[in-house]
């Protein structure tokens, strides 16, 4: 469980300040420095974390039609921005309840946590009304966390994009942000039953973030089906991304934003032990999305006779979450490897959608939720305290609830106001239809 | 032989270019334009500016065809880019002196 | 006033090293670590505050039509070169004279800094010799001043895009950079009066730095007149933006760097209020900004029946500028709400300059004076220490010193060498006409 | 030598924590603040450094010609890739051998670092466990270095885009990245004889990194041959690039990311000294990339009368590389003329080359060899602990080194797998040619 | 009928679709071109390389119109687009078989 | 005088403009357009999923000259834009009523 993860050490030097120096040859950081490390970790992680939303908008904008890239950057904006209010008012407190379970208490596990809006500690406050002078300041702890949340909703966007109406969109944004996620997160992440009853592991949330934006997201494509002429008798119409270039940067932010995504997830940084784990946890980060990149473009290679950079960038993105259940353990070399299998999931898995006529504009879900699921499966490879059980049971508990809660919002969604825009709309393009303004008005298109 | 110079609705340019080729029709140049017609003139707002759009995104087909050949082809791109709705397009006929090939040399009917 | 107000908590740090412990049960960090916390704070804010001006470079390539698109990133790439050198030439010591004033006195009220560039502590400078031991190295705030300083230049760009000549606008950059802007910023940043006189709160900048920004740019546009055909009989003709992608990864970066200008404006994190403070910052600053995206997105819904992209855009920024004036008391509600009155200010605020038929080309007025005037009164609303006489009153001096003193720079010039370019050039372009080279030369434009 | 350079300082804290705090008022950061401190520089700067991956690909995606913009990207993002698990596989310890060369010793000087994969700390190390308690944790120091290995990969790309094949790129890529940066960085990082018998001076690797992918590119672009319709009877044919827009971006991300590249570089920020060191660092870095900017505004007007945009990027970016041997010793107004003298080279440098009929498509050779050089020898203005010969001969045995062994492997590469697409590919374009897919499908192109 | 075919200065495009509107025209294709003429040629640097722009950007309008109202419509475009600066442009005229309204089967004239 | 109307290989552009510059063609309208023709139909994979490449990328050039001139800027064309592979393009040429300068209202053979 995230909050008290960290307490055992940072106690230690809080409460035996002067036993510190004792001890082999060194010196621990004052309890305050280590204080100012933790939240240190949690600003810059946040601010990297933060930076994943405009990865998202680029690479999502690159991959979709000109004639829709207006529509996509506006819902990725949108998103971030209701996620940020939905969180903060509902969401941060249903996560981190802190014992306050409205359902469930912390020994014989939690399962719907606190209602209630975030609130942060006084201004210029003190060692002792600080909420925690063990750990860090809560400021820079909902900062991180929000961070997580938006990130869930991102993933969303990407696969329903070109086809779905702005505003039944952003509402499930909202209750996907407020409630879903945290509820789900607070299992694991607040000290919840999948973590007090079934020792379940996920780091920085292969499981407990990227598959939850993956079921999210299936359903999502499942109740609105796939883009007009998508799939003509059989075949796979392909629909070229619109600027690979953007879709490129988007790669690269994302992957720069892991760091902080993976890395932060250590949670504390005021220990030699702890800083050295976080910097294993850039290394193998790096090392999971090199590996993923490189399957994809070996793979593509080989089967197809050319390289598939749109499945190079799946591929990197696809390693990234490999590793993000368990960033911390693996050698480098089984980090490489674990991001490798990823690459090679992408490849395989994004054709297999097609086969099922699921319509994933960016490679979402196989990305998201199938490397998701690989990757917390991963951790039982180089995590001894992890259990087969402990590990698929979670799972699948986090899989059926969002997925069916999902399903049930969408279809409710879609029979209130329609989810999906009329076949002409969707034809000339949302840009036009739905915004009225184009992305690259003055460039002629084809 | 006859140039026929055709404005459809772009997302129409597939559908007719496989009626096309099924009619034996082997080759045409596609240019996208700017459509001014009767569909032309509804307003939007950008930045809180009320405009009017004149122009709007057609996709502009010329093919040379024998004569024998152009009723056929005429009557083709328009069952295929009709949608009855307004801005469906236009279909222009005009006579082309002689056509050449450029990497056989061939002229004319030949040449098609 | 910056430079003193961690002094108090650091020196006691650095002078009663041994009381430390003593303190309820926690231990202060130790005084090199302070110093190191400051100083960290400054260089990881002023890299993020200086990719704002990649932010403001893509916003404005964004906005601007694509003949102008090579021009605007001239004028962006140079106008924070020729910022840098200036600041560090004159800038930096007008603004924080450290009491040595041409004009005034600390105690009297300072109205004219020092003169003389910056100058930097000495390689590995010790403790002794360090110019402010108890606070943070020289360098790093140098280098966290002078981001600032350039992005008050950015904001200008914007406004008068597409139709001012490339060196008559970098030559009022060098004058804003190295006199206007450090001289008005002296006044309360350095210490000047009315930092002392007026008790003038103004925490990151909204009225010292965004609407210093937004006057400049007023007067330019006054003097510059409206782009040719913009406003034909009565009628406001839109010119769209070229790449709304380019457009919104820019407020992305824009909102990223945000952090860091607010955030470090915090000035320490080297104890647990400091660090505490920096955390509400950053969220305060990204609920701010979220509020005004919310509210740029549901007002153009209401009013226009359609979301307006470059609205929700602006208003994340109107947002961030809101809340530059007081980052930090307001709650997560509060900072929502001040962030959401900016995006609802910059929609009417837009059509509302085309009225007066002020071309400002990419909303920069809007956003960084309206919404910067706003965020000054806001302090009243959280800050118990700000007084409206204290708050307005400075709104107005600067406003007038910086307005009249653009207004007559931008004669002189406009005098002098003519600011605007002929017609023909400004038809075909600035690219073409002025620099002979497009920015997107192979794709045909409409 | 990187790796000894912060031993005394840290080692007096780790071993005599108990007088700290006699010291001049103040006391020491403890030496478990000092590793964090350390090793937090380390991860800062690395994710800045990998960010200018992304620099890269944009910069070079932007100076192409949009068919071949995939295959640029493709190529940026593959080396990236494979340069992370080449250094880890074998780069990493032939760079630091810490003493176990293969050829070579401490003393006698070293030539061959030692093989063997990286290895980092364990999971939770404890002081006593840290391969370096009184540096920094070995993932951090891992994590930095290998960043700068992909950089000089980046640099080749550039140069020989447009008409070279992927896979012998590829190729040349590992072998780049295992063996010919490792070795040469060895001698001078490494403590190879470059650092102990020559004295060598070069703080964060004009020559080290920048001009040895500089002579790589170099050696690769004699043998490719300049693109078709280049240069015709003696007349210089321009082939714009495709999207300046991108371009501007990229050598933003590259300015950002260069804080990191040479602040990092300090390899030490747990004192008064060194925080200062790396702020004064980051304020000389970022006046140089100013001045070159500013030397490349003002020639390209005076010489061509006209403002040349590509060059003004270039500009920053050859000043950025001129003060990369030596960010910390320079006054701000010296490391402005240095970037400056960068800046200058760079607009007599793009045309001299095309005189040779060298085709350098983004100028790369230009920026990283021409104003890497400058760079090593502006060393000797403000460092008086460095020589001529000390820094001369080095400049000449790395590039000797390098250039010879690059071009033997191009040779080679050529010989068995030919390195250039056929003539109609390369007119066709890479992007349909080689990897069937365009980077702009829908855009229509002349 | 006849086809008429103008390559302008993209900025008149505007000016001259409402002076033609003005006179009737209810429709036309416009395209942008690459205009070569006697405008081409001036000399740009682009990295220290002088070269010759050939060609300069234009718009071309495609216009059909009854035999009747032909001369009228060159003189409206020729009037509207003169700007008296080299490069104003060239307006052609062509000899058009038949025309054909998608939408409503209407012909010929009708169909304009 | 006559139209001609050149679909030609994007590469080939600059080569034919010289040759029929050096021939005396004092003007031309270049466009962009997409190819359909016996070049086209290979198969690519995006994502997976193979596709046919119906379009190629073509340049047309439409010139205008006097009757005098037409069949030799034909040859020209033809002998320039040719590399013997498939897709290298096609000729035709159409009849032109009537031409004018805007600039100077000159018409017909002096318009050119
Ligand atoms: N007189 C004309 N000459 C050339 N093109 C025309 C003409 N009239 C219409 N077009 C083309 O046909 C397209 C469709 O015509 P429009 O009047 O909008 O719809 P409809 O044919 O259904 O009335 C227009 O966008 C324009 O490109
Ligand atoms: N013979 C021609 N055939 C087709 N288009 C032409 C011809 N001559 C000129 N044009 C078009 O007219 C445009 C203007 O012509 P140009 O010679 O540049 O200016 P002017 O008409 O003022 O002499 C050219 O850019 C070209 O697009
Ligand atoms: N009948 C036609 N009408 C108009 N354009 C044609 C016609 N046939 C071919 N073209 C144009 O000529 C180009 C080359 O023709 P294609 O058949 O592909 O090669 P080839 O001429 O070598 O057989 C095509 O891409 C198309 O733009």
């Amino acid at each position: 469980m995230k909050l008290m993860k960290t307490l055992p050490l940072t106690a230690t030097a809080a409460l035996l300040p002067t036993l510190a120096v004792a001890q082999d040859a060194g010196v621990d950081a004052s309890s305050d420095s280590i204080f100012i490390f933790n939240s240190l970790l949690f600003l810059i992680g946040g601010f990297l974390v933060f930076w994943m939303a405009a990865g998202f908008a680029m690479l999502e904008a690159g991959l979709v039609r000109s004639k829709n890239v207006t529509m996509q950057l506006t819902k990725n904006i949108s998103l971030f921005s209701l996620a940020a209010v939905a969180y903060y008012l509902i969401g941060y407190n249903l996560m981190y309840p802190l014992g306050n379970w409205s359902i469930g208490a912390d020994e014989t596990g939690g399962y719907l946590g606190a209602f209630g809006p975030a609130l942060l500690e006084a201004v210029g406050v003190g060692r002792d009304a600080a909420d925690d002078y063990g750990y860090a300041s809560t400021g820079s702890d909902f900062f991180f966390q929000l961070m997580f949340c938006a990130t869930t909703a991102s993933i969303v966007s990407g696969t329903l994009a070109e086809r779905i109406k702005l505003w039944p969109f952003l509402i499930f944004v909202i209750i996907l942000t407020a409630f879903i996620y945290p509820i789900q997160a607070s299992w694991k992440w607040g000290g919840g039953f999948l973590d007090s009853q079934f020792g379940f592991l996920d780091f920085a949330g292969s499981t407990v973030v990227h598959s939850v934006g993956g079921w999210a997201a299936l359903a999502g494509a499942i109740i609105l089906g796939a883009r007009k002429g998508k799939y003509v008798d059989g075949k796979v119409v392909p629909m070229m991304g619109s600027n690979l270039a953007l879709a490129t940067l988007g790669t690269f932010i994302l992957w720069l934003g892991w760091f902080g995504f993976n890395g932060g997830s250590q949670l504390a940084m005021g220990t030699v032990g702890d800083v050295a784990d976080v910097s294993r946890i850039f290394a193998n980060t790096n090392t999971a999305a090199a590996g993923g990149a490189i399957a994809a473009l070996i793979l593509t290679q080989v089967m197809y006779g050319k390289v598939d950079l749109t499945m190079v960038l799946n591929g990197a993105l696809a390693g990234l979450v490999s590793i993000t259940a368990e960033p911390l353990t693996p050698s480098l070399g089984a980090a490489t490897l674990i991001g490798a299998v990823g690459g090679v999931i992408v490849v395989f898995g994004v054709p297999f959608l097609d086969k099922l006529k699921i319509d994933d504009v960016v490679g979402a879900i196989p990305v998201h939720l199938f490397a998701g699921i690989w990757g917390t499966l991963a951790v039982l490879l180089t995590n001894g305290d992890a259990t087969f059980m402990g590990q698929l049971l979670p799972i699948i508990i986090v899989g059926v609830f969002v997925f069916v809660v999902s399903l049930v919002i969408w279809v409710i969604l879609n029979g209130v106001m329609g989810i999906r825009v009329d076949e002409e709309a969707e034809v000339n393009g949302l840009d036009t239809s739905e915004l009225g303004m184009e992305a690259y008005p003055e460039f002629s298109k084809g | 032989m006859k140039l026929i110079i055709a404005a459809i609705k772009p997302f129409k340019l597939e559908e007719v270019r496989e009626a096309l080729t099924g009619l034996g029709v082997r080759g045409m140049m596609v240019t996208e334009i700017k459509g001014f017609g009767s569909q032309s003139g509804h307003t939007e707002i950008y930045r809180g500016a009320e405009y009017a759009v004149n122009f709007v995104p057609k996709v502009k087909l010329e093919i040379v065809v024998a004569d024998a050949m152009a009723e056929q082809v005429v009557e083709t791109i328009a069952k295929t880019a009709k949608t009855d709705k307004i801005g469906d397009g236009k279909i222009f006929t005009l006579d082309v002196d002689s056509a050449l090939r450029v990497r056989t040399g061939e002229t004319n009917d030949d040449a098609l």
